[in-house]
């Protein structure tokens, strides 16, 4: 057998380490450490798109083609052509350009919602986790009891106080996704709480509030931002649902979720006004997720 | 459910149908000329029922059921019927509650198209020189289905049962004007009125005063009463799926059907199952896929298609139509020149057009609809859509200032109103369409509406019915006559409050106008006197027309004989029928909850 | 060989025959010429992981694979599975395992190979038998899946398996999970499953890494059984004491070729390759103590030598026998003082069990002591309650002759850079997000950072002395700035001990715990950090409490020892008397199983 | 969407050597365990029910007046005359404390009121529609499952381009919004195929769409929690043991990959009963079946408190079992929970 004096770590990640796990045959680890680099096909797609709807939503004149609230009464559900993209609705409005001015309501409910949600889930399931037996107990028992709660009547409450608007929508759906996130943040806090950079920083005798700043919220919470992207989407969906059960925002609001209710009697004879604005609500709503696991697994790459 | 339904004795079925059309038709009183057959009224066609039966059937045979055809139609079968939305109780004050009741009640007397009413369970009546005594001969074969009889003390219970809370609506109809009941003999009964009232006997042809039986009103539950009303209707209820259909079951020793039913006897059919879809597209799908043998509330934008495939008829409810009140009492609209500008801003004709794709008419009054009897058209025409002149109006008004864009300002205020309205319960999605358009319009003329569509829970508890809650809001009142005027306009005073006048106008001239038309003696006084009143109500402009509304149904060519009652547009099924054996053989029949949906 | 097998102790029931039957068999059951392995990754990139590696296996032979991390051995081992993975590419001049081509072999024909003709063993069976099911289930799917239908007989099979393997009460132990079982009887039972339907060929892949010592003895005893019965085995290792307990062949792997091949007795005592050299150096044991393992640790010391006068922080010492001024220890003040420690925990089942109890230790300015135990002995537990994490249900830690235990929370904390500590899994202890000059900073910063209402100049000026002086500390270490401004994760295991080691001394503390520091390392690595300790002591004069299981670091570490078993400290004692002189039968049990593995390769 | 499972925590202490074969654990503290259960459940029904009540009574406008209305359909103010009766008959003019303590009392007695619209006790109401409504909801969880299960069994840690296209879908299943695939899937495969029925109704042949609308959307959730656990469980030891000892790949995901990815599918579950309950309203609404979803928005619109509290109480309940379930469901699949726990 020839010597080989030929030494070339393979692995310099894992080199120097035999205990736990054997390595695995693949070799995953030195390649993982560059792949986040290399943005796949469909994270550029939706980046592309969630670049055009950060631009619906702020200047949505750019990408519109009409007046979303002109009437033309002569041609109602007039099916899409090159005059309009994507057909007219029932008061023979643009549909596109509806779609376009109703991306700022439709992201400011997503966002919104997936804020207050994980705000409110940030707050509680840290106060949870780190509160002690007593907040941990109340807090669970009150996120149970949101959990079998129907988020209708949540809406509801809040429409009747507030009116139908924006603000409701995302107080409502902002309040029905929290516990289901709140669950998590406690998790996420809590072995935080246990893990070993913590303990050593109390090794080191910092004060508990810096151990908290540095360490632990920072740490719990960085993989709440792709949980957060991905709220939006879901947001979005819920609040459209709300739309159709006539929790919506009042016309002649062009919300995509007040497309959708309105377009649901059409869905036979002008099938456009149905479908698109779903099809706008899935887009987004896949967008989102996709930017949002893009950037959880960038972090953990980075991890 | 699980009771398998019982053979009622069909031997027993009396025949006097045609001798109580004649009695009717020689009866003597205060009937209108033209009601003396519902064929000739049906034959001349009024305004009320837009009916296109591309089948070419259904009407001739209607006709021939009515005057005694020789041809049998099929007996038995169960009718698979589509409805948009489910009662609470079978009877009750809600209109899906008559609809239900229709079935299984009878009433005092039958509406026909023309505004008119004939005999039903009374076959006779009169009227005292002061109008305050309404003397009504009953039919003395009638009975309830708990076999206890229909008799003038079942009437006079019924009557103190209405209007002491049995049903808030019939209580609003009658509650100013009733005073209490005499019988006279078992089929003799006196009505006592405390002020005259015109319309009696066509507010009685609604189903809000539909008769039960004393003895189940006594004895039995609100629970059973309300899901199991016992009549003396051509069905009963056989069984109630909440959430997904309610059966009724063939009366089969009905023989007291209205005058202007198209037959006499017991039902046609076995049964009807009236499944409720509330969903359009399903609606109307499922007639497409025939699961339904007949649907109501066809969407609009089926309603051309409709009319080519199915035995397709339009009802236009009688009443208020549907409207947007102004309120008079607080804010912007108290200023009349205001309401009037408004009235001018848009041009509802082609909203209406547009929004109902043609298939609903447009209605300019914004106080009767076209189908109401004292209708009057001219009175309806007097705001046609004159944007110059809306903006002379405003101009005059003092709202000569402009927003940047472009809602008028007065003293720094602007010319901002909020509308309210009950979604998906007063107003239709299409009706919706219809008010954005009339949002968008009236932004020409400076106005800047801010629209809020009510839940159904702010809609009705009242939330939104205070002045200080709204500027404009949308609704209609089904009524069969013009003394509907009379409940949206008397002024609410502190000892009478009227919670109807959603307008809050309070004019005594015109209050005065409608008091006299109600006690006008002569029905041409009665027609001129609620014709300047509409005049007068024009002028104050206090509520703006937009649409009628109205009832549909399409019909299946697997069964005929299916129409709309006159007085609410309620299908009545007591004269449809399978047109083929082997139609009424693929129908399911009842006892077939578990085994559905195999089609 | 011979050597090795002569130092067998009583636990070594069977010792493997002379030689084995290796020279016997005519043809070997796995041949192998020139094996070459590819990985490529998700871009299509490949890397040559295996180069040329020829071996051949005999019938009732152990051929052993040593190296370390990353050097090929394990893909080799799965190589001759057909496991080797996913986007795996092999090619080899021939490659037949009992007598079949491996390179043309399709999946089904491996089923039928695999766990009836070739075992397969992994290390630690705590994951390597599916946690949620039952041994018994896990044995019995390989009768299964090899035609034993029927299911009682399939369990009166495991039954007499796990008897064969040595597993008390087969019939309990069968229906209990791999988590509920001893380390010693889920290895067994691991064992069982791999050998369930005899097969010719075993390859044992680190089958005792992660074992307490004892355990793993009494696991190389039943390899060798097989072996004496015939069993071919090919084990992979990177302990030259198992190895040595085992082989009769060696191959030696460093970066995906063999370095060096033999007999067991050539290589390990006569190495030829620097690399085996280097290996063997690089072991701890009592033999080594006081010495430096490494090369560089020995130049080092022998450059600081030179210069040792001139040194002002460094304590006196000896370059080559730093334990020299240790010897009047007892005179120096106990800096860290443990008396009577007692700590008990509530079961699941709602019982008390003291995982330590009455332990009492001093630590003295300038030495080590070492804490030996296996797993469960309460070693992790006591060095918590030294650290002031947990507090003692009974007895008191001294810190200085000063109340430490006892303190409040808020008291301890002003305390706590007077302790710190060193943990078995370095990066798992530094924050994902920080890099490594942040780490020390911070650790620099404990108690001493401006407060928030500071301006900033003074903020900047704070920050770039510890900028510097993080530097410093990293050079103290033998890391370079560029190091430090590196993530932890792109650090190998050895950089991040060293960087880990040098947050510990950051805040100058008067005692460092090093808990289990060195036992996930490799062993040229580990040899690099006890090096770094070493010359720590002897130039700083740092003091530590050492924990570990490994009796050979343990001895190689400490000046004085403590022997836990099941929370009682057993022995006490000087570290030389204790193990040339143990009292306590424990301890000589312990001691007897290092032996029995412990090579005599100096 | 990566849900944290905190499954594994287990205690702090690893179990000692002395005694090499452990019989039966002590069952001292399950009579406890259950006793705590239980009073979680209730705790959760009251607090719901409470909840419920207080918005109910506490929302804007009059409930005596909305009574009124919707009797008579009509939309107005009512007099103080109109509303007593009303008022009298259901003690909307008590205090609400006095209502409060007559709706526990109630509740106590195990009676929940009789509706204000149908009449009808709401155990009744409720009684009739319950079974549509978990048979929908139950038949949803299941499709989801199955879908899920069958997707990673088939495309988890495959070639790479077949692992990222389903994620992918899963990722769209999960942002479908149900009504919006209710309406699609009824329009293609009732008024296009005609292979369902338009109308559901409680049939069997109309289950089949209303379940795939809300399983779909669930099984997208469920198989990304899951696909993540089952791509990180492939990667064991165990399954190399398990390879090496002759099994099938398939095998190897069938009979010991995929147990390890149902728990946080098992957890999503016990989250996502309460939101399915909310989609179930939804189905109900465009399938036109019956069920509790359509109760509720009914009652909800009518205020219909008895029947409002009723139903939420029910939904609480069958929250709280399926979450009793899971929990057990939890210890099956895992059994070292069973000491966590």
């Amino acid at each position: 057998m020839t010597a080989q004096p030929q030494s070339q770590p393979r692995i310099p990640a894992d080199a120097g380490t035999t205990g736990g796990v054997p390595a695995a045959p693949h070799p995953a680890g030195p390649v993982q450490s560059a792949t986040w680099r290399r943005v796949p096909v469909t994270v550029w797609i939706a980046g592309v798109f969630a670049g055009l709807l950060l631009l619906a939503a702020f200047a949505p004149g750019v990408l519109a083609t009409h007046d979303p609230r002109a009437i033309t009464l002569g041609s109602p559900l007039a099916a899409p052509s090159w005059e309009h993209w994507f057909g007219t609705d029932q008061s023979g409005r643009d549909l596109y350009s509806r779609i376009v001015h109703g991306t700022t309501q439709s992201l400011l409910i997503g966002l919104g919602s997936a804020a207050v949600g994980v705000g409110l889930a940030v707050v509680f399931g840290s106060w949870a986790a780190l509160g002690g037996r007593w907040a941990d107990a109340v807090i669970g028992r009150a996120i149970e009891v949101l959990f079998a709660f129907p988020i209708l009547l949540l809406a509801m409450v809040f429409i009747a106080v507030y009116g139908p608007s924006v603000q409701t929508l995302i107080l409502a759906v902002g309040l029905g996704i929290a516990p289901g996130y709140a669950r998590m943040v406690r998790a996420q806090v809590m072995s935080v709480r246990r893990s070993g950079y913590v303990q050593a920083a109390q090794a080191l005798g910092h004060h508990p509030g810096r151990v908290l700043a540095q360490h632990i919220l920072p740490n719990a919470l960085r993989p709440l931002l792709a949980v957060l992207t991905l709220g939006i989407g879901q947001s979005i969906v819920w609040a459209s649902g709300l739309a159709f059960l006539g929790f919506g925002v009042a016309p002649p609001s062009p919300e995509w979720g007040a497309l959708l209710e309105a377009g649901r009697p059409y869905i036979i004879e002008a099938w456009w006004l149905e479908i698109i604005p779903g099809l706008a609500v899935l887009a987004t709503a896949l967008t989102a997720t996709v930017l949002g696991k893009f950037v959880e697994s960038t972090l953990e790459g980075e991890r | 459910m699980n009771t398998p339904p019982s053979p009622n004795a069909p031997e027993n079925r009396p025949v006097s149908a045609w001798q109580t059309a004649t009695t009717t038709a020689s009866s003597r009183a205060r009937r209108r000329p033209g009601a003396l057959t519902a064929g000739i009224a049906l034959a001349v066609g009024s305004a009320l029922v837009l009916s296109a039966c591309s089948s070419g059937t259904a009407g001739p045979q209607e006709q021939a059921a009515l005057t005694g055809s020789a041809t049998e139609p099929v007996q038995g079968g169960v009718l698979e019927y589509g409805h948009l939305q489910e009662p609470n109780c079978i009877f009750g004050g809600w209109i899906q509650e008559n609809f239900t009741a229709r079935q299984v009640l009878d009433n005092l007397v039958s509406a026909t198209e023309d505004g008119s009413v004939v005999p039903w369970i009374a076959t006779d009546w009169e009227v005292s020189e002061d109008q305050l005594v309404w003397t009504l001969t009953l039919r003395d074969d009638v009975h309830f289905t708990d076999g206890t009889p229909l008799d003038a003390e079942a009437v006079a219970y019924n009557f103190d049962y209405w209007m002491d809370g049995g049903n808030g609506t019939a209580a609003a109809h009658l509650g100013g004007f009733y005073d209490h009941s005499e019988v006279v003999d078992a089929d003799t009964v006196e009505i006592h009125l405390s002020a005259p009232f015109a319309p009696f006997l066509s507010t009685l042809s609604q189903s809000y005063f539909g008769l039960q039986s004393p003895t189940a009103l006594q004895t039995r539950t609100v629970e059973e009463n309300c899901t199991e009303p016992i009549g003396s209707g051509p069905f009963t209820v056989k069984d109630w799926k909440r959430g997904e259909y309610i059966e009724f079951e063939r009366n089969e020793d009905y023989d007291w059907a209205p005058e202007n039913a198209r037959h006499q006897g017991p039902a046609y059919l076995e049964g009807i199952r009236w499944n409720i879809v509330p969903d359009g597209t399903s609606r109307y799908g499922s007639l497409l896929a025939g699961e339904m043998d007949a649907i109501g509330e066809v969407p609009a934008v089926n309603i051309a298609e409709a009319r080519q495939r199915y035995d397709f008829t339009q009802y236009i409810t009688p009443g208020r139509p549907v409207v947007i009140n102004l309120n008079t009492e607080r804010g912007i609209f108290t200023d009349q020149a205001v309401r009037q500008a408004l009235s001018h801003a848009t041009d509802r004709e082609a909203n209406i057009e547009s929004a109902f794709l043609g298939t609903v008419p447009f209605e300019p009054s914004g106080y009767l609809s076209q189908s109401t009897p004292g209708y009057d058209a001219d009175a309806a025409q007097q705001y046609p859509f004159d944007l110059e002149k809306a903006n002379e109006l405003l101009d005059g008004a003092g709202w000569t200032g402009r927003a940047e864009d472009g809602t008028r300002i007065k003293d720094g205020q602007r010319l901002q109103v909020k509308i309210v309205y009950g979604l998906n319960t007063i107003v239709t999605p299409d009706g919706n369409t219809a008010i954005q358009n009339f949002q968008e319009q009236a932004r020409a003329a400076g106005f800047d509406i801010e629209l809020r569509p009510l839940t159904p829970s702010e809609n009705f508890s009242g939330a939104y019915s205070t002045p200080d809650s709204y500027d404009g809001s949308v609704g209609y009142w089904t009524s069969p006559h013009a003394g509907i005027l009379n409940i949206n306009y008397r002024p609410s005073t502190e000892e009478a409050p009227n919670g109807a006048n959603t307008t809050f106008l309070d004019n005594e001239e015109v209050f005065t106008t409608i008091q006299q038309a109600l006690q006008a003696p002569t029905d041409a006084e009665v027609t001129a006197t609620f014709s300047e009143a509409q005049y007068q109500l024009s002028e104050l402009a206090p509520a703006i027309g937009l649409y009628t509304q109205t009832n549909t149904l399409a019909v299946s060519d697997r069964v005929s004989g299916l129409w709309l009652e006159p007085a609410q547009g309620g299908p009545i099924f007591h004269d449809a029928h399978f047109t083929s054996e082997e139609a009424r053989d693929s129908s399911q029949g009842f006892s077939a909850a578990n085994a559905e949906n195999e089609g | 060989m011979t050597t090795l097998t002569d130092t067998a102790t009583p636990l070594l029931t069977d010792p493997a025959p002379e030689g084995g039957a290796a020279g016997a068999a005519s043809r070997p059951l796995v041949e192998v010429e020139n094996l070459n392995v590819w990985f490529s990754d998700a871009h299509g990139r490949r890397s040559h992981v295996v180069h040329d590696v020829s071996v051949q296996i005999h019938a009732g032979e152990c051929v052993a694979i040593i190296g370390e991390s990353g050097s090929g051995k394990s893909v080799t081992a799965r190589t001759l599975i057909g496991l080797t993975g996913p986007n795996s590419h092999v090619r080899a001049d021939t490659a037949t395992a009992l007598g079949r081509d491996i390179q043309t072999l399709r999946d089904t024909d491996w089923r039928s190979i695999r766990g009836k003709d070739i075992g397969f063993i992994l290390q630690d069976a705590l994951v390597s038998l599916d946690p949620l099911r039952t041994v018994g289930a896990e044995i019995g799917e390989s009768l299964r899946l090899h035609g034993v239908r029927d299911r009682a007989e399939r369990a009166a099979r495991v039954e007499q398996l796990l008897a064969e393997v040595g597993v008390p009460e087969p019939h309990l132990v069968a229906g209990q999970r791999p988590d509920q079982l001893s380390g010693g009887l889920r290895q067994r039972a691991l064992i069982a499953s791999a050998i369930a339907n005899h097969p010719s060929l075993v390859v044992a892949d680190e089958p005792t890494t992660a074992l307490d010592v004892t355990v793993q003895a009494q696991v190389l005893d039943l390899l060798a059984q097989r072996k004496a019965d015939g069993t071919a085995i090919l084990l992979i290792s990177h302990d030259f004491s198992v190895v040595g307990r085992l082989a009769d062949r060696v191959l030696v792997m460093q970066g995906g070729w063999i370095v060096e091949s033999g007999t067991a007795a050539e290589v390990l005592e006569n190495p030829q390759h620097p690399y085996t050299r280097q290996l063997l150096d690089a072991v701890p044991s009592g033999h080594t103590k006081g010495e430096y393992l490494t090369e560089e640790g020995r130049a080092r010391a022998a450059a600081r030598a030179t210069t040792a006068g001139t040194s002002q922080r460094t304590a006196p010492a000896g370059v080559g026998n730093p334990a020299e001024p240790k010897d009047e220890a007892s005179q120096v003040p106990a800096v860290l003082s443990a008396r009577g420690l007692t700590k008990s925990y509530r079961g699941p089942d709602g019982r008390d069990r003291t995982v330590v109890r009455d332990v009492s230790f001093d630590v003295h300015a300038g030495r080590t002591l070492g804490i030996v135990g296996e797993s469960g002995s309460g070693k992790s537990t006591t060095a918590s309650m030294a650290l002031g994490f947990i507090a003692p249900d009974a007895g008191t830690v001294l810190l200085d002759g000063a109340p430490w235990s006892e303190l409040s929370l808020a008291g301890r904390r002003s305390r706590r850079r007077e302790v710190t500590v060193v943990y078995q899994d370095p990066l798992s202890s530094f924050d994902p997000r920080w890099s490594g000059e942040r780490i020390l900073t911070d650790a620099l910063d404990a108690g001493t950072a401006p407060g928030v209402f500071a301006s900033s100049r003074a903020r900047r000026a704070h920050r770039q002395e510890q900028s510097e002086r993080a530097a410093q500390l990293a050079r103290l270490v033998g890391l370079t700035p560029e190091h430090l401004a590196k993530h932890p994760l792109r650090l190998s295991g050895g950089q991040r001990q060293r960087l880990s080691i040098a947050r510990a001394l950051a805040p100058e503390p008067k005692v460092v715990v090093l808990d289990e520091a060195v036992s996930a390392l490799d062993v040229s690595v580990q040899a690099q950090v006890l090096d770094l300790l070493t010359e720590l002591q002897e130039t700083l004069g740092t003091t530590y409490l050492f924990i570990s299981h490994d009796l050979g670091v343990i001895h190689h570490m400490s000046d004085e020892i403590l022997v836990m078993k099941d929370g009682v400290a057993v022995e006490h004692g000087d570290a030389d008397r204790v193990f040339e002189q143990p009292e306590h039968h424990y301890t000589q049990a312990l001691l007897g199983s290092l032996q029995a593995l412990s090579t005599t390769v100096r | 969407m990566s849900v944290t499972t905190e499954t594994l925590t287990t205690a702090p202490a690893q179990p000692s050597s002395p005694e090499p074969v452990r019989r039966g654990r002590p069952v001292t503290s399950t009579a406890a365990l259950i006793g705590k259960k239980v009073l979680g459940a209730l705790f959760v029904i009251w607090a719901a029910a409470s909840i419920t009540f207080l918005i109910q009574s506490l929302l804007p406008g009059d409930r005596a007046t909305l009574l009124l209305n919707q009797q008579t359909g009509q939309v107005q103010e009512r007099s103080a005359e109109e509303l007593a009766p009303i008022n009298e008959q259901f003690g909307f003019d008590d205090p609400l404390l006095v209502q409060y303590v007559t709706f526990l009392g109630g509740l106590l007695r195990g009676d929940l009121g009789i509706s204000y619209t149908l009449y009808q006790p709401v155990t009744t109401v409720i009684g009739d529609q319950i079974v549509p409504t978990l048979v929908l909801t139950f038949t949803a969880l299941a499709v989801a499952w199955a879908l899920a299960i069958v997707l990673l069994l088939l495309t988890a840690r495959r070639a790479p381009w077949v692992s990222r296209i389903f994620s992918g879908l899963e990722s769209a299943a999960a942002a479908l919004p149900q009504y919006w695939l209710g309406i699609i899937l009824l329009v293609v495969f009732s008024l296009w195929l005609g292979l369902f029925p338009v109308v559901s109704g409680s049939g069997t042949a109309g289950l089949v769409l209303p379940a795939l609308t809300l399983g779909i959307p669930l099984a997208g959730f469920l198989a990304q929690v899951m696909r993540a656990e089952f791509e990180r469980t492939m990667d064991e030891p165990f399954v190399l043991t398990a390879r090496a000892r002759g099994m099938s790949d398939g095998g190897v995901r069938l009979r010991h990959v995929l147990r390890h990815s149902l728990l946080p599918g098992l957890s999503l579950t016990g989250w996502a009963v309460g939101a399915q309950f909310s989609a179930a309203v939804i189905a109900e609404n465009v399938f036109a079946r019956p069920g509790l979803g359509r109760v509720l928005v009914t009652a909800v619109n009518g205020r219909d408190l008895p029947v409002v509290c009723g139903v939420v109480m029910l939904v609480a309940l069958v929250y709280v079992i399926t979450n009793l379930i899971v929990d057990t469901a939890y210890i099956l699949v895992d059994p070292r929970l069973k000491e966590a726990a």
